[in-house]
């Protein structure tokens, strides 16, 4: 029997579907912009927007097996925090850049980020870990930090933080986003769904 | 789009059946999930409490046997092991008997519930209802696959999915949709299709004189709730052979337990430390060996905890230790309080006396049960179990004050003899159970009955077959 | 260099004397310091069971009355408050009596050590013996200034230090030297000064018969060591009024209890809690506003946390409720189980049929005085008082189990009849306290007496001046 995908996409059409999905991004800002508290919410929280693309999922699927998961997503460690205008003109930039790159399939495999991408990162970093880090009463607790804190980034030492030690596009075989399941989508079989109906 | 293209990259080596049980043929595809879950037959590491080595518990603590008699927990109890055993161990257990013919008892088809992915096949092929009003018996050659793919996941898709009725009714009773649940709470909520308290209902309207499988939690999740739910529906697993106690167990309330904790306080599931992520050969997945986190501190507990692993260990081991000091004082006063009553009713107490103490009684031990039942729970949540266990210990020093006034009444003042139950044969016997007549007759099952319909699931699985993907691409 | 520089960026303006006690003085040089120290003063913070407020305890719970019956806290007592009452407070306690003369007690001396600066002052200049050997009496002239900053640090560097010998003796008896804390201990040791487990030892060497500050600490921290402490020097506070029982209290074993909590094992401190980082017009500083840190979880817990005040502030709740829940039930079966031996002493009981009775009581109701008495301790650590009411809650248990038996043998096998104390005054009535009289003889205390001493003090402190620093820079 032939194993028909039903949502593979035609042979040649995926350089249109990018091109739309990137002008989608562009004017999604724009249109999001205009409401202001959800734009907040939809960057801040829904990590989606990155695994749209297959390239991001091994870091979808790190940082989803990571300690932050609860606390943080993409966009709190990749987009700078300090103002709103900031955050959106970073991620527009940076929406581009992917698409672009993404578009020509010109992606290495093992992706790493850019100096101007660390810079962020490790500002946010300090944006939640201040105290911990900073303080020197908080020493005791932490006592490897006063000396290293500052020269470094942060996760030359927290390997693990947050997409785990190994990095790059082909260390996720299947390449399966844990798909989430707080869609329209059922989590239950059919024949079960029937059942319960029945009831 | 590309994503997709992405998601199937891999080449799928065969097609999976909706209701593939077979976790060989799901291995196929997905080859480091199923070896890491072939894992789970490793038996080799034991820790303070937990491991996957199977654990004897009547052997290690003989006062359980007095406190089920009457009741098959006495025969037989191990701390479970890997998933892999799951089917194996339920043929092994003194519990489920030892039939000769497919219509004998002593258990029914629902004790296979939570054994293996047949179940959800043999539910969809002949209805629920219908798959719980049969024997155990006749369904030893339909459920033979131990705990595995078809039981968490779409074939499809790989999503998380619940297969179990129970899981989904009892959500409904408590006027939830399990379909609105997040992912990260579906990866617990597959655990809860089994790791959680459950009961036989016998009065399921349109299902009366089935052992419908029920988890009693339409009043919330709490010990009192769901002691409070089997009190107003009058239930009872089992009347306690010397007390008479009209009694409650309860059965591995893990899940119940964890959601009371800290972790399942922030957001942390079941998968987080019992399937944590893994990398092995460049490649990044999850970890199917389920087990003991504490064989694999690296990838679990590390992840967000920075301390090292002895002391990672030791906090572990304190709050079970801690717990367990309770539990064991707890069960002592509970032995004597069944002892006495069975003193009592000897000299002659009337039910009418015996009414209120045997309730105490009954209340006391569920409380112990709660805590005892679930192998994780001091950890998952050591709090609730400190407090469920000093509600426990009130209730039955109430029994116990209650009990020694009415023996006075009855002509004895005086401390009752405790029998000897330092060993497990030692208690089993003054319960009065005949060991080696149940292992005798199990030995007969294993040796005669066993195989045979062991063949007849062979023959029957030869038909099914596997089918290829034929590759549409270069 | 910069660092030694920064240091002394600020001028001190006065020069602090070895033992300075008035935190006044000290306030010149330390403004912030000292203005958020002054904020103790306010009382307008109340959680679910601690705060600022002044919380009368006897009232809200009168079993206590019972449980003291026979001890000055039947009296009077309450949950502290900041610590700039602390010298008030002790005046106005029932507990402390009303002295006319200052060779009249019922207090000792040592009751000051606690209470503020002018004690390591009175014992440098007197010696810590002959300090402890004085009445209470004669020290309220002496000791004026409420906890404060002579008490924690050193004034020619502001390090902190240990001012308290009672502590120090404590270290030397477990074979430690606290010398060789680290700097993160000492944010712990200073509070261990006081927040401790304390009794007065009158046989102690060179010293007998004087009222000499103990920790009992010998065999360990936890509830049975020093359990095992006492008795095995066969210690006992009081003499229970109705029981007759042998009685030990626990006051506020806060650093006992708080050192088996995870956030003690993860190198939390108490002053990481209770006094934090603040930063005021662009300055740092350690938050002097020494509080419960539910009034202020943004520097406090959220330091370390990321979560919500909301969510922070249920977890502390939360965990307090559980402890208080098993904690009313132990205290319910302790009342009963003073009334039952009062009973019996009343019916002609023996002391040897009451002997083993009477130990039960004393372990019972010394476990659930050691989570009782420390108002943090069900934060601080859940777990461990989980644990220690349920091992009171099986002693006492125990004790009523032998005394139904004995009355029974006395010829009353029924319920014992309770008393009703359902209020503070109704229980003080039943254990037979004049209150009307003990508040006045107080108030005659407070406008007579205490008004002269006072002025003494007044009189002293008026002739210790203050030492300006005259500038030796630019
Ligand atoms: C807690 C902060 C944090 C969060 C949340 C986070 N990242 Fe990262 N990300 C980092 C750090 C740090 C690195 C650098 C890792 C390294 O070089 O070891 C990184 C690296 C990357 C890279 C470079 C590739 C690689 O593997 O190093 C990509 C792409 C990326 N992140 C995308 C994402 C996406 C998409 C998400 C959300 C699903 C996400 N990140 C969430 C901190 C974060
Ligand atoms: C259109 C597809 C696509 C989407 C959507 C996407 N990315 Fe990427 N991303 C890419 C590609 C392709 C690269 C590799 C760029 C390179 O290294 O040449 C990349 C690289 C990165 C890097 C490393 C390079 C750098 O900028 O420092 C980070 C970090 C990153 N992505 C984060 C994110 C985050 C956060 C989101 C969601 C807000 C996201 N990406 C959404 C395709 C995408
Ligand atoms: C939006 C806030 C936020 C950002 C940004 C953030 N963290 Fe965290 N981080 C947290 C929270 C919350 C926790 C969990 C703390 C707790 O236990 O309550 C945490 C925990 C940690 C831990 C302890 C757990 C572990 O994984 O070992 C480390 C280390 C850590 N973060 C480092 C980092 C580093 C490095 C970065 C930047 C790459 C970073 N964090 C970015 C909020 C954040
Ligand atoms: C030189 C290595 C090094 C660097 C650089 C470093 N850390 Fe750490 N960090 C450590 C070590 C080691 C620990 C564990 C400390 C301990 O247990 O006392 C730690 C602990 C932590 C923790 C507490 C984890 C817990 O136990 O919950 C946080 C948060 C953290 N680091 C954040 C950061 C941030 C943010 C940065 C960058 C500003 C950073 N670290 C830079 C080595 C480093
Ligand atoms: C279909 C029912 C079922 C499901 C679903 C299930 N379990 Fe189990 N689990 C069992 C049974 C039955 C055993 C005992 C097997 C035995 O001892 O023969 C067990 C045993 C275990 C053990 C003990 C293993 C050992 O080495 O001692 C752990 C840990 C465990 N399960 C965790 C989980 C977690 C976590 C999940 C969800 C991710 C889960 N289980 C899902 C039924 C189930
Ligand atoms: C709601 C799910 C569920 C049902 C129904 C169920 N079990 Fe289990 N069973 C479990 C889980 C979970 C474990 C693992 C317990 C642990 O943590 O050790 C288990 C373990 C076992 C074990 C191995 C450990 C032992 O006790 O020796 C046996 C045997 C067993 N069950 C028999 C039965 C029998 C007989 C019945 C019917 C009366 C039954 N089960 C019904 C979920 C279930
Ligand atoms: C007790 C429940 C359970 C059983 C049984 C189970 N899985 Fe999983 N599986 C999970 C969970 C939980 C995840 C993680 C999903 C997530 O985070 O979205 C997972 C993830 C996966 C994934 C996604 C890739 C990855 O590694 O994260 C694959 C593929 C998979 N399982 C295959 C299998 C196969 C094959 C079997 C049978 C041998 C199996 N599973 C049995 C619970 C289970
Ligand atoms: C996905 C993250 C995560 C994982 C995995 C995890 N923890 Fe935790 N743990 C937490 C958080 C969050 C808390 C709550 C404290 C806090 O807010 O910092 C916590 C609290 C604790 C506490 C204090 C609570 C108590 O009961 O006293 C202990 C001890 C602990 N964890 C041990 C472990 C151990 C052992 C493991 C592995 C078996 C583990 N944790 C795995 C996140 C995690
Ligand atoms: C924060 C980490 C963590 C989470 C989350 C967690 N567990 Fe555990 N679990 C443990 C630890 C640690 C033990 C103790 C293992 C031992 O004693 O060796 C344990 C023990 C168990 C055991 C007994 C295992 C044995 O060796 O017999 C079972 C069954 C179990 N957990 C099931 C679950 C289920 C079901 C969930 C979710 C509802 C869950 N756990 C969530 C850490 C966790
Ligand atoms: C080892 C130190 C120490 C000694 C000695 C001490 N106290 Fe205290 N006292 C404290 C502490 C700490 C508190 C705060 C308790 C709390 O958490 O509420 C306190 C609180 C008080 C209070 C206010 C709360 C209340 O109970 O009404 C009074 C009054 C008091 N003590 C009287 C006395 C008396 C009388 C003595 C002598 C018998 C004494 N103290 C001996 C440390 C001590
Ligand atoms: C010299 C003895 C002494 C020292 C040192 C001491 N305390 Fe106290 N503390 C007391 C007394 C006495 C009270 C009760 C005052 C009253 O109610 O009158 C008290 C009250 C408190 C309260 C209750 C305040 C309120 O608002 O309800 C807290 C919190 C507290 N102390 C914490 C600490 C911490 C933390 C430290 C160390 C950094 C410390 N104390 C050091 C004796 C002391
Ligand atoms: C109950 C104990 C206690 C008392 C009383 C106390 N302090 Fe402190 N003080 C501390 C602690 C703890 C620190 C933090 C020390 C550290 O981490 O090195 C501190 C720090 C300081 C510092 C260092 C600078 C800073 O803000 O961190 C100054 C100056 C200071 N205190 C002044 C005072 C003054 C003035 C008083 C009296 C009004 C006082 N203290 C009373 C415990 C106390
Ligand atoms: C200096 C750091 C620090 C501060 C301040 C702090 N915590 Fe924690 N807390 C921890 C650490 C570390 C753990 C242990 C868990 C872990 O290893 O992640 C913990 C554990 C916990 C837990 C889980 C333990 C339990 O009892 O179940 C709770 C709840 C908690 N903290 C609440 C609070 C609250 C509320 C405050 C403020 C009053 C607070 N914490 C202040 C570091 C801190
Ligand atoms: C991790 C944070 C944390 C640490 C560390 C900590 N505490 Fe607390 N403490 C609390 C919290 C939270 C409460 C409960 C306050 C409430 O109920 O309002 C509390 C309550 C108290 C109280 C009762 C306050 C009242 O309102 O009456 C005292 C006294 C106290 N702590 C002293 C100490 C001492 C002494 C230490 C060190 C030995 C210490 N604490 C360490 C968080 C902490
Ligand atoms: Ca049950
Ligand atoms: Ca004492």
């Amino acid at each position: 029997m032939k194993f028909n995908f039903k949502i593979l996409p035609e042979k040649g059409s995926s350089w249109r579907t990018f091109a739309v999905f990137a002008i989608a991004v562009v004017m999604g800002m724009g249109f999001f912009l205009m409401r202001e508290a959800e734009v907040v919410s939809y960057l801040s929280d829904n990590p989606q927007a990155c695994v749209n693309c297959h390239v991001m999922t091994p870091v979808y699927n790190s940082w989803m097996h990571s300690s932050h998961r609860e606390w943080v997503s993409c966009n709190g460690c990749h987009v700078p925090q300090d103002n709103i205008f900031n955050s959106y003109y970073f991620k527009a930039k940076d929406g581009l850049y992917h698409s672009a790159v993404f578009t020509a399939r010109a992606e290495p495999d093992v992706i790493t980020m850019r100096e101007a991408s660390e810079e962020v990162v490790q500002n946010n970093c300090i944006r939640c870990h201040i105290q911990q880090v900073t303080e020197v009463k908080y020493d005791g607790w932490l006592d490897n930090h006063r000396e290293n804190r500052t020269e470094r980034a942060c996760w030359s030492c927290h390997q693990e933080v947050p997409h785990g030690r190994i990095h790059g596009l082909s260390t996720v075989k299947y390449n399966i986003a844990p798909l989430p399941t707080d869609l329209d989508e059922m989590v239950i079989p059919e024949w079960l769904a029937k059942e319960i109906e029945a009831q | 789009n590309r994503k997709s293209e992405a998601k199937y990259k891999y080449v799928p080596s065969v097609v999976i059946g909706k209701n593939e049980p077979r976790n060989e043929e799901w291995g196929k595809n997905y080859p480091r999930e199923y070896q890491s879950y072939m894992q789970t037959a490793d038996t080799s590491f034991r820790s303070y409490q937990g491991g996957s080595a199977m654990v004897d518990m009547l052997e290690e603590d003989p006062r359980m046997v007095l406190l089920w008699a009457g009741y098959a927990f006495s025969k037989d109890y191990n701390q479970g092991r890997g998933h892999f055993y799951a089917i194996d161990d339920l043929h092994n257990s003194l519990r489920s008997g030892a039939p000769e013919n497919k219509e004998d008892g002593p258990m029914p088809a629902t004790c296979w519930a939570c054994k293996g992915p047949d179940v959800p096949r043999l539910m969809d092929e002949h209805g629920v209802g219908e798959f719980y009003a049969g024997t155990w018996a006749e369904n030893v050659s339909e459920v033979v696959n131990p705990i595995g793919c078809a039981d968490c996941h779409d074939p499809n898709n790989m999503k998380l999915r619940i297969t179990r009725p129970a899981l989904v009714e009892a959500f409904q009773a408590m006027g939830k949709d399990i379909n609105k649940s997040t992912h990260q709470e579906m990866r617990s909520l597959v655990c809860a299709q089994c790791h959680v308290e459950y009961y036989f209902n016998k009065n399921k309207p349109g299902h009366e004189g089935t052992n419908y499988l029920t988890f009693p939690w339409e009043n919330g999740f709490a010990v009192e709730d769901m002691e409070k739910y089997y009190d107003d529906i009058g239930f009872s697993d089992w009347t306690h052979a010397i007390s008479k106690a009209p009694m409650l167990k309860a059965q591995h309330p893990d899940y119940e337990i964890f959601l009371t904790g800290v972790h399942a306080d922030r957001g942390v599931s079941c998968a987080d430390c019992h399937m944590p992520y893994k990398s092995e050969g460049g490649q990044k997945f999850t970890d199917h060996h389920l087990q003991s986190p504490l064989n694999n501190v690296a990838n679990s507990c590390q992840v967000c905890h920075r301390e090292e692993t002895a002391k990672l260990i030791a906090n572990v081991y304190e709050r079970q230790q801690k717990s367990n000091e309770n539990r064991i004082k707890l069960e002592d006063v509970l032995v004597k309080a069944h002892i006495e009553a069975g003193k009592a009713w000897e000299l002659g107490a009337t039910e009418e006396q015996m009414k209120d103490i045997l309730m105490s009684i009954r209340h006391a031990q569920w409380r112990w049960d709660y805590t005892a039942a679930s192998h994780g729970g001091s950890f998952h949540s050591p709090v609730e179990i400190g407090r469920v266990l000093g509600s426990g210990l009130a209730e039955a020093q109430e029994a116990r004050v209650m009990l020694v006034r009415l023996l006075a009444t009855l002509g004895h003042n005086e401390p009752v003899a405790m029998p000897d139950i330092s060993t497990k044969a030692k208690a089993q016997k003054y319960i009065g159970l005949d060991m080696d007549q149940l292992r005798q007759d199990k030995e007969k099952f294993k040796s005669n009955t066993l195989p045979k319909w062991l063949e007849e699931a062979k023959a029957r699985e030869a038909k099914m077959g596997s089918d290829k993907v034929v590759s549409t691409k270069k």
